[in-house]
């Protein structure tokens, strides 16, 4: 492994160092490893907060700034972030309207979100949270942990937080955030794992024709193995997929996503299949987004994020953004 | 020999030790099936839970607990940490604050630790969890300590029970934790929060033993 | 190799198709393989062109939009475009006050956009032509092909084009741009090559504890292997050439640039060296990017690129851009 | 045998046939101290010279040569489009429009070709490019032509030449293009382009022969 790093130990502290010095719009408190917006919490608005493991860059730092989050809590390299961490991240995105927790469907990212939102309930703020479970891939089911949050979540933070920004008080900007999530779906093809560096080595092995079908975003095996195949066939398996289990039809909003290690000249050639392949069903790419918005390190593959527009939805998303990572309109 | 202070911190200490000679294993298990953080995430987590220990200086066995418990959830992260933490700090408020405890308590105390677990995760018995081992085990526990035995010997069987249920996670698919995404793949692999529910019941055997 | 493409062959076609379907901003011309804006060239404003082989997205169809390019003409990957094709995005460009042709220091690429520049001579379109050339670690002599141009250029395309949109003429706007590239200088280290599709395999072989220091942008070997080192050390050494070079002092823009297969948590973790450097030495990150700007497909490494600003400079490169890589202010 | 408008064909069509065969070797030659394109610089280059003579049926050597030039130009990209574009549109303009020529005529088509290469990319011999190849091989062909030899023989000794010359590239250090960046580390390698121009020269002596 040869990693761009000083020690796995310090990936993270590094990385937030650097964010740091790349963006006077952030205040990142090293500390409590808590990145919000310099400004502080907007009196009178609805905060919102979002945090998991690191590794998944921009996601969640990238994405804090006006329209969309007020602050993250990012965790180590795939694992949640702690209680009093994402507590401290709430403080920070509280402006007296109450606090959105915008939580990806993990065991470790609920159970620790929650714990923060009962910390959070004895310091008086008001928290909500909605979990984003996207992931197509997975089988849904009560019995089981459900399905995974993926690609959606970038959706769900960008148009929750237009709400927000709008005035929307939190149970309308829960219930949109809740809404993004129901209508969107995601499946993601991984062609070689990426590399956790306190690992050291790639987290599956592929041979030359292979690929995993139905991965998540830690870098964890897919649903099932799969041949490797000219990308027209991967997106339309994907696509595929994602159809038999919601109907694409109308305006959609379309995320074709890099996994970290797979070139912007690739995932264009990628779009270019989803577009056609959505085309020919007689729907419509009416938004998108094409390069690397939620990562697994420098996983190679794709993942695409397809959701269903409506009129509000188009406002919300069109409405402008100023993060790091996602900025248009102002 | 009763379950003390001494006992209690010498088994947190015990059972560090034992996972981070075992990091790697549990990291390889999560990788197989998972995210393969789970050996990083017991260190951080039980020298977290030492730490939090020394800081606090508890004088009860059941205060040793709660702050290696409190020390976990506030530094591990992950699925491993509120349900480990919980774990322990419920186990520790279920001693109160007795200064010296026998089999009995220390058999509830278990048993307080795995209703949290379930509780908080609401996984079963079957769902491929670190409940696969610690269920078998506190039921291990407590028939000895029901028959009066020591709790060495409930330790010991404890411990031996745990290992059994993580050789029984193997066929089992998993259905709770990421595992369960992969659906019949997780199948033919030892979950890795079983196995570290292994490590630290060996570890209570060695120390009371 | 495992590439997300249809065919070593498509891989261009593909991306065009992509960038078509994506940016409706963008106009792309598939035939002949020119990415300009959609609503065609401003009349009465300068042109400004720019191209060069495929391979570095988003540069430079990434760049086409308002505030910074009109016209990119992307070649082969890593091969420089050709004469007519350089010619058709002059044509697109030209909006009546003349076109500037940015070109990378590359034999091909001179070459080819030399005799563009010729042609769209041929049709009364006059074209002035700057050679970016800011890469500190190729030695400068003029009996040589000269240093190469990298990261520079994408501070070129910016404040030129900024200052083309303010309507400045085509000698002031090719001064300002040939005033960019003296100021400017970049070092890049590689710590795995990337794969040319129709390669299939890296470019160079490294082991686990070797780096190629000083490498370009064409998954070309570097002047110098030396030691895989914490990424501490190896933005000190870029740093300190780049010093020796031309020496940092005052307000710097500063870019942290990813070869294409380095996750932005490590980027990240890199500029914060950087800045740690700069700061030490007296000087100040005014202004900074961080991400992936210039890459050589799935290579991982970066580069750094420091420009001296002053005023002008820093209003030229705040002034708003709206392009599919970069954009603020609109 | 005379130069011809059939031997001007011929002699394009071998050398793509050359290039194509060769071509692994020649992006091996670039990966090592270029950017890995020459093979498929060189095929697309040759493949679109022939498409050009193809379209434009020309009908005197001198146009065969003009045709190529151009769809060499306009396809493929990189320093050798230019260069040897310019290279065989600067031969067939100097052959005029002969309907056949002799050996002096078409070795001084191969001089304006070195001559258009020296001009376009500025480099000399000795700076480690297809100049190394072709600027001997241009004085073989003239030597004998100017002794009254026949065409075959003076192609034969410039290809014989190139050959010289390309290895002659090993040992020099690049100052131009783009294995000049390597600076020392460019010492060691034959030049791509000095092997193109002798796979080039040695069809033109096969279809002579
Ligand atoms: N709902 C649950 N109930 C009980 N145990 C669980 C649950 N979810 C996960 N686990 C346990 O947690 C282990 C994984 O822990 P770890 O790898 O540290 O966290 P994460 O899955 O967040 O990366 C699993 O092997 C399993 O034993
Ligand atoms: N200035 C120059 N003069 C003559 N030949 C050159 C010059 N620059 C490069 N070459 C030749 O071009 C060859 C490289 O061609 P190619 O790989 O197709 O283009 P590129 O370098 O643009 O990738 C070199 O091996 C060298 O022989
Ligand atoms: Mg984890
Ligand atoms: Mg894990
Ligand atoms: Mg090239
Ligand atoms: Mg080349």
């Amino acid at each position: 492994m040869k990693k761009l790093i000083n020690s796995p130990d310090s990936v993270i502290a590094d990385a937030l160092r650097g964010m740091a010095a790349a963006h006077p719009s952030l205040a990142v408190d090293l500390e409590n490893r808590v990145v919000s917006r310099a400004g502080g919490a907007t009196q009178g608005k609805v905060g919102l907060v979002s945090g998991g493991g690191s590794g998944h860059e921009p996601l969640h730092g990238g994405y804090v700034g006006y329209g969309m989050l007020d602050a993250a809590a990012p965790g180590e390299v795939y694992t949640s972030p702690v209680p009093d961490q994402i507590l401290a991240a709430t403080k920070a995105a509280d402006g007296g309207a109450g606090v959105l927790h915008i939580v990806k469907n993990y065991t470790g990212d609920v159970l620790n979100f929650r714990m923060a939102a009962e910390l959070a309930d004895d310091d008086d703020i008001r928290v909500v949270s909605v979990v984003t479970n996207d992931d197509a891939a997975v089988e849904d089911s009560t019995y089981t942990a459900g399905r995974r949050g993926v690609g959606g979540t970038v959706f769900v933070e960008k148009i929750a937080g237009a709400a927000a920004e709008e005035g929307a008080d939190l149970d309308t900007v829960a219930g949109i955030a809740t809404h993004v999530n129901e209508v969107t779906r995601s499946f993601a093809i991984a062609l070689h794992a990426g590399t956790v560096p306190a690992a050291g080595k790639p987290g599956f092995d592929l041979a030359d024709d292979e690929v995993e079908l139905g991965v998540g975003i830690h870098g964890e095996p897919g649903r099932e193995r799969g041949s490797m195949a000219p990308v027209h066939d991967l997106v339309g398996y994907s696509l595929d997929v994602i159809h038999a289990d919601r109907p694409l039809s109308g305006d959609l909003l379309v995320m074709l996503n890099g996994q970290g290690g797979t070139p912007l000249i690739e995932l264009y050639g990628a779009f270019a299949e989803a577009a056609a392949w959505i085309e020919g069903h007689g729907a419509r790419v009416a938004r998108s987004l094409v390069g690397n918005y939620i990562t697994s390190l420098d996983q190679q593959g794709f993942s695409i994020s397809v959701l269903a527009l409506d009129d509000d939805l188009l406002r919300l998303w069109d409405a402008p953004v100023a993060t790091p990572a996602l900025r248009w309109g102002r | 020999m009763a379950f003390d202070t001494a006992t209690a911190t010498a088994w947190i200490t015990a059972a560090e030790a034992a996972v981070k000679a075992d990091e790697a294993r549990l990291t390889g298990l999560d990788a197989a099936i998972g995210d393969g953080d789970h050996g990083a995430n017991m260190a951080r987590g039980l020298s977290a839970a030492l730490t939090n220990i020394a800081e606090k200086a508890p004088t009860t066995p059941g205060d040793v607990l709660v702050s290696a418990g409190r020390g976990i959830v506030a530094k591990t992260g992950g699925a491993s940490g509120p349900l480990y933490g919980s774990a322990f700090r419920r186990a520790g408020k279920a001693l109160g604050d007795a200064a010296s405890v026998e089999a009995p308590e220390l058999g509830a105390a278990l048993e307080a630790a795995l209703t949290a677990i379930k509780e908080l995760g609401g996984a079963n018995e079957g769902d491929k969890t670190m409940i696969d081992a610690l269920a078998p085990a506190v039921a291990a526990f407590q028939a000895i300590a029901a028959d009066g035995g020591p709790i060495a010997m409930a330790a010991a069987a404890a411990a031996d029970a745990a290992e059994q249920g993580l050789a029984a996670t193997i066929p089992l698919q998993a259905r709770k934790g990421r595992a369960s995404y992969l659906g019949p793949r997780s199948v033919g692999h030892e979950d890795p929060g079983a196995a570290s529910t292994t490590l630290i019941l060996r570890a209570l055997a060695e120390v009371t033993a």
